[in-house]
């Protein structure tokens, strides 16, 4: 048993950091938030040469096999770095394709998005607030050509930028994965301004959306297990990056109780502010333990891997918050301006506590397991 | 112990519910003008400088009066009026502290809006250690030459005049070498630079003075008797909007309602989620006790009683509720309560300043409320030493004074 | 507008204190913790002639006429002594007796009870933890001679010195208070050993238990309505005695900050423990302001009444919590031993939190009321 | 990382699993001798000493191997090893800071628990502020004279021997005229009497010593020494009982579920009650969260690396974990969850320490985590300071020093 990273693994985090800190400063992060598209090509095209693309992926398809700690690794480090951008809606849905798609359809997408050449997202939520796979509502019906889809998708990550969107949708064979080009006919994208600039999501509205046969990724009726396991893994990377955040928080509420000072000490030197670093600490280090077995489960195939996955996602929520808002505190009024860089990573914790399933949403499926 | 409203408060009300109805602009007063046209319709009903003496132009009204108008303002959804902090804080101090020609010269202008008020106390290096502060005001003879910088004040760019605390005698202990001056805003030494919080807006700014001229007979009590100004004021009409501040709660409270019952998951309104109740029953449980308590410190003003340092324990109330409000409101509306401009199917929600907003920028703004006038660990303190009387901290400024 | 008390309030108050400090002290407590009735007579009579057990009785059977005000300073008191005694039950009783009781029920016991001569009690909870009146399952049959009651109740406080039983049940008619003789054939009482030894429960197993048809409280059917007010007026006695019990840990706790030294200094001194003690002071005075405006509102039959007694229930009993919980934590390890007094106080308030409906149940109750 | 058990330790698992299964007596032992005999099967099968040195009648087995059988023994419900303290903390400091001749005489007694040890260290007027102690061992040449009195000593009545802290040298700073001692807890000067706890029970106890005798060779370390053997020997062999721990907080919730099976309100069981479910949901992923953390320390402590200071935030996190566990459990279990002595319908559930209990017992021992071994504001200065590098606090004990 050793819970510490491997040499490669650490080797990977340390170059992770090594070019967020070059190329996603502060001020890059800001550009991207007034940038309307709202991510850089020319990093996505560096992190595909940098093998983050296809980390997870096929080596066939030009990806490294490695698994979701690493993945957790880089989520990490891009947590820390605010970094804005379609990298883990992409590697999700490629995921998605990895395991239903085709042999057609893995060629068609995997290889592209592997050299940065296509972006991909899923849009899992529809029902207004319902992470659960049976709450999705859209429709497919069959038409001459294939199926036509009808229904409203909400916050769809990315989708703004996708080369291709994955749908879900319910036929008479029951819920069902689809391909979709965002230019087809009858699908509308509305963006959303949220409080994270670095987070962009859009409303998907399809209106009879016509898609092939071979839209189909995997077998009619057969999309609900997938995407239970697809929303773990997104529950994996959503606590990943809320860490990577946090940590940054920490870091930079402690640097700062370093050098102010009040009343003829530094800040840090007060047990009000002491007192709240260490428990800041305390949840960045409980959360960095959640994330990483959850992480270790999944590659593993543990059987706890899905309770674990909840679980992280229910406690790096709640800790993220708290030590994020913490964060905000102990800097005072500086920490609640726009200039100074707290609210990146403040912002993004906070956005990505929504998603993949809230901490209630996975405290219930916990519950389901555990209390059967 | 009796917490029906007396008739004459009633009635009071009425009137004033009813003065609103009439009244308030139908579209947002938005510029300058405007919101100083609304200010001095105020002024006039009787409804601004309300417990300021009749012979400073006030209306000597009570407390109680004074509440029922932000309520029923926070009802109506009326504009503030727009000289807040000279009214409620600075109007007082010069009231209490002035020479009769500061009264004659300042006062009834400040009523009126013709002249708009802010505060210059904080500093970079001087946040929760006010008495720190290093803006200097050096004796010119006929006046003071002032040099230094200010931060978190309200209302900079449109304020003509400024109340300010700066050092007149550096080698004194440092609270008693501080002094307090009127400050004309408008003049070359004085550059005023909005300063963006998270939320995006710019409700502070900072403030730069360079060889700024404070006029001798500008200054506010004797040299270097600054620091006691401030620190009798401070509290000086608290509890005057805490019914107002526990509506706008209240009103908020409602859309969120609203917005539960629009919101689905699991195929019913997010209301009927029990988990999201008994949440709902938690914000509005505290919420009530935050009605109570202003209610308590009301009826304690009316009988001409100063909350003194017991302020201290309402100011970290509300806030850190307010904190635990949002919190709670993000946590139920999920992505929903993320979005920042609004969309045509959720509504937007007031932030607890009253500026207009979406739920994110109440929740972003709730941080607020913990950090500005006294952190929460500055009350904290207050409390701790001036109310329950535990001994002082061991602090290193103390050992070397 | 006054939310002070009269000068009336205030004496009432300071003769309580007075007469509590000198019969209720902790030692006194601790004498009534062992003893297996749980109550001392001679502090009953004694109240009893304070006025305490008439407080808010008609005069015409001996009480005072006063209101629930009244009756919280009293409660409050009590908490703050942890004065055991079925004084609250008692009264809450003689409020339903005097409510809805013929002249022949009130004279056989209200009298009684302001003289001292009487004490009651009422079986409110019978589904294992559902205070809902609607939730009650005890039947009551017609007979020859009256009726025949069947079921048990849980946790009825003070069964075992009650000289009358109010016990709800279900008739053809409805939901039926009927007054028992816990001396009727078929009625076992089984005590219940508790946290707090001051808290004196037992079940209440009903087989068959005959009583006359001039039992019945009220008109058959119409108990509902009485027992929710009742039971609205027992969560705002239960707040008094929890904020009394919660300011005597403050005290308790700020006096022992004061004198007990560490690292050369009181510890009061310290951030830690200062600003705890003024968080605790902020929720004590919060709560002062819930229980009263409650009590008020219950006299005025102030429309929002069942919602102040909801919210003061929820609001103090989180606070109570808290505060009895920091006081141990501010004591150190002095506050976890037997022969301090902290926990006679600590665990009062900890057993009123579970009485007449927890903070979950009030929560429920209060958002029914304001988001229907 | 790879957070599979190795083949070795899946087996070693399997074996102390079956062990248990057939040695675990039926009935709790009970008597001391009973507990004694216990222990020694234990230290026998090799379960007791693992980590010591073979030389020292130890084990030599990993911290791993020491953690699984922890997790078995609270899995079997099987009662613990007599001396704890003696065998994880009192004897590696004498295996460490001990003279040969102690080692000799003291250390293969313990392991057998022929010989009980307790610890003597905190005073009424020394709790968080250890090194201000103020019993006194004075020098008679061939042995020490011990005054003083001790509190919060486990294991107190049944103890033959105690390793105390004494003052040596009162005229010194206070953490260098400490002297750590072995002391013989049968002889006339020293008086034991059990302190009882808000639970009603009394693991703990204080210690009067009156002229008591520690005879110089029971010295530990040199003169004047003691501090800084008990500041290295603090955190020696934590993370062993961590995974036992986290099972034992795994059965209590097992029962907890069970209990909310058959409690009943709005006529289903609790466990369906969303309110509930959403306790539940918070307790058991804080407490999944507290095994992985464990998995973390141990795997560190496999490879040889000393936790340090970090073991700080280890204790506060599972201290502070378990009094909001409790409290949940008991705003989930209602009256039911404050019973103090079984009711035939509802289960018993055993304390954090294995204290067989209820709920309420549970919940009341749940206070004292955060106090013993270091409060959690301890723990919060140690890590402020030694693992986030926060400046020192400005302290009064530090300006007289």
């Amino acid at each position: 048993m050793d819970f510490a990273f491997s040499p490669d693994q650490q080797l990977l985090k340390n170059s992770a950091r090594a070019f967020l800190d070059e190329h996603m400063t502060p001020a890059a992060v800001r550009l991207l938030w007034d940038d309307p598209r709202g991510e850089s090509e020319a990093t996505w095209k560096e992190m595909a040469q940098l093998g983050w693309l296809g980390l997870s992926l096929p080596e066939a398809y030009g990806g490294s096999a490695l698994g979701m700690v690493e993945s957790a690794i880089l989520l990490e480090e891009m947590g820390r770095a605010a970094c804005p951008g379609p990298y883990f809606p992409t590697v999700l849905a490629a995921r998605a394709i990895e395991e239903a798609g085709s042999d057609a359809q893995k060629k068609r997408w995997l290889s592209p998005i592997a050299t940065g050449d296509a972006r991909a997202t899923i849009a899992f939520l529809d029902a207004d607030l319902d992470w659960r796979p049976d709450a999705i509502q859209t429709r497919a019906e069959t038409t001459a050509g294939g199926w036509a889809l009808s229904g409203r998708k909400q916050f769809v990550p990315w989708a703004h930028v996708a080369s291709v969107l994955l749908v879900p949708a319910k036929t008479p064979d029951g819920l069902t994965l689809f391909l979709v080009d965002p230019g087809a006919a009858g699908l509308t994208l509305e963006p959303a301004q949220m409080m994270d600039p670095a987070t962009r999501l859009a409303s998907v509205t399809l209106e009879g959306t016509p898609v092939t046969g071979a839209a189909v990724l995997g077998k009619p009726g057969q999309a609900g297990p997938l995407l239970k396991a697809l929303l773990s893994r997104g529950a994996v990377g959503a606590a990943a990056e809320m860490l990577g955040a946090a940590r940054r928080c920490l870091d930079m509420a402690v640097g700062y109780a370093k050098v102010r000072e009040q009343f003829g000490q530094p800040i840090g030197s007060f047990q009000a502010i002491r007192h709240k670093c260490a428990e800041m600490l305390l949840e960045v280090e409980n959360s960095h333990a959640a994330v990483y077995y959850a992480a270790w489960a999944l590659d593993a195939k543990a059987e706890d891997h899905d309770l674990a996955a909840s679980v992280a996602k229910a406690y790096v929520g709640d800790a993220a918050r708290r030590v994020c808002g913490e964060a905000i505190q102990v800097h005072g009024g500086i920490g609640f301006t726009w200039e100074y860089d707290l609210h990146l990573y403040v912002k993004r914790a906070k956005a990505l506590e929504a998603m993949y399933g809230d901490a209630d949403y996975h405290r219930e499926l916990i519950v389901r397991r555990v209390a059967a | 112990m009796d917490l029906t409203y007396s008739p004459e408060d009633r009635a009071f009300r009425e009137k004033t519910r009813r003065w609103l109805d009439v009244n308030v602009p139908k579209d947002d007063a938005k510029t300058l003008d405007e919101r100083k046209a609304w200010h001095r319709r105020l002024y006039e009903a009787g409804y601004v400088g309300m417990l300021w003496p009749k012979a400073y132009g006030g209306w000597e009204a009570t407390p109680m009066q004074q509440a029922i108008v932000q309520d029923e303002m926070a009802r109506a959804g009326a504009p503030p009026a727009i000289n807040g902090l000279g009214i409620g804080f600075i109007g007082p101090t010069i009231i209490v502290h002035g020479t009769d020609w500061q009264k004659q010269r300042y006062l009834k202008t400040m009523l009126t809006a013709e002249e708009i008020w802010c505060q210059l106390y904080s500093e970079p290096n001087a946040g929760s250690d006010l008495a720190s502060l290093t803006t200097r005001a050096d004796d010119q003879g006929d006046h003071f030459r002032v040099n230094g910088q200010k931060i978190w004040t309200s209302s900079g760019p449109i304020a003509d005049w400024g109340l300010l605390l700066a050092r007149t005698d550096s080698k004194a202990p440092k609270h008693k070498g501080i002094s307090c001056f009127l400050l004309n805003m408008r003049q070359p030494g004085v550059e005023v630079r909005p300063l963006k919080q998270i939320t995006g807006s710019s409700l502070f700014s900072e403030v730069f003075m360079t060889d700024a001229r404070a006029e001798t007979r500008d200054l506010v009590g004797s040299l270097n008797q600054g620091w006691a100004i401030a620190q009798t004021t401070l509290g000086y009409e608290r509890g005057a909007n805490s019914l107002g501040r526990v509506t706008r709660y209240a009103i908020a409270f409602s859309q969120l309602v609203r917005a539960t019952k629009e919101l689905r998951r699991g195929g019913r309104p997010l209301l009927e989620d029990p988990v999201v109740r008994a949440k709902l029953g938690k914000i509005y449980a505290e919420l009530e006790v935050q009605r109570y308590a202003a209610l308590r410190v009301l009826s304690s003003l009316q009988k001409g009683e100063s909350p003194g340092p017991a302020s201290s324990i309402t100011k970290l109330s509300y806030t850190e509720f307010e904190k635990r409000y949002f919190e709670l409101a993000l946590e139920i509306l999920g992505p929903w309560g993320q979005l920042i401009a609004a969309r045509d199917e959720f509504e937007e929600v007031d932030t607890s300043s009253g500026e207009p907003g979406t739920w994110a920028t109440a929740f972003l703004w709730s941080r607020a409320g913990t950090i500005y006038s006294g952190s929460s660990e500055i009350q904290k303190n207050i409390i701790g030493e001036r109310v329950l009387g535990l001994p002082k901290e061991v602090r290193a400024d103390r050992l070397k004074a």
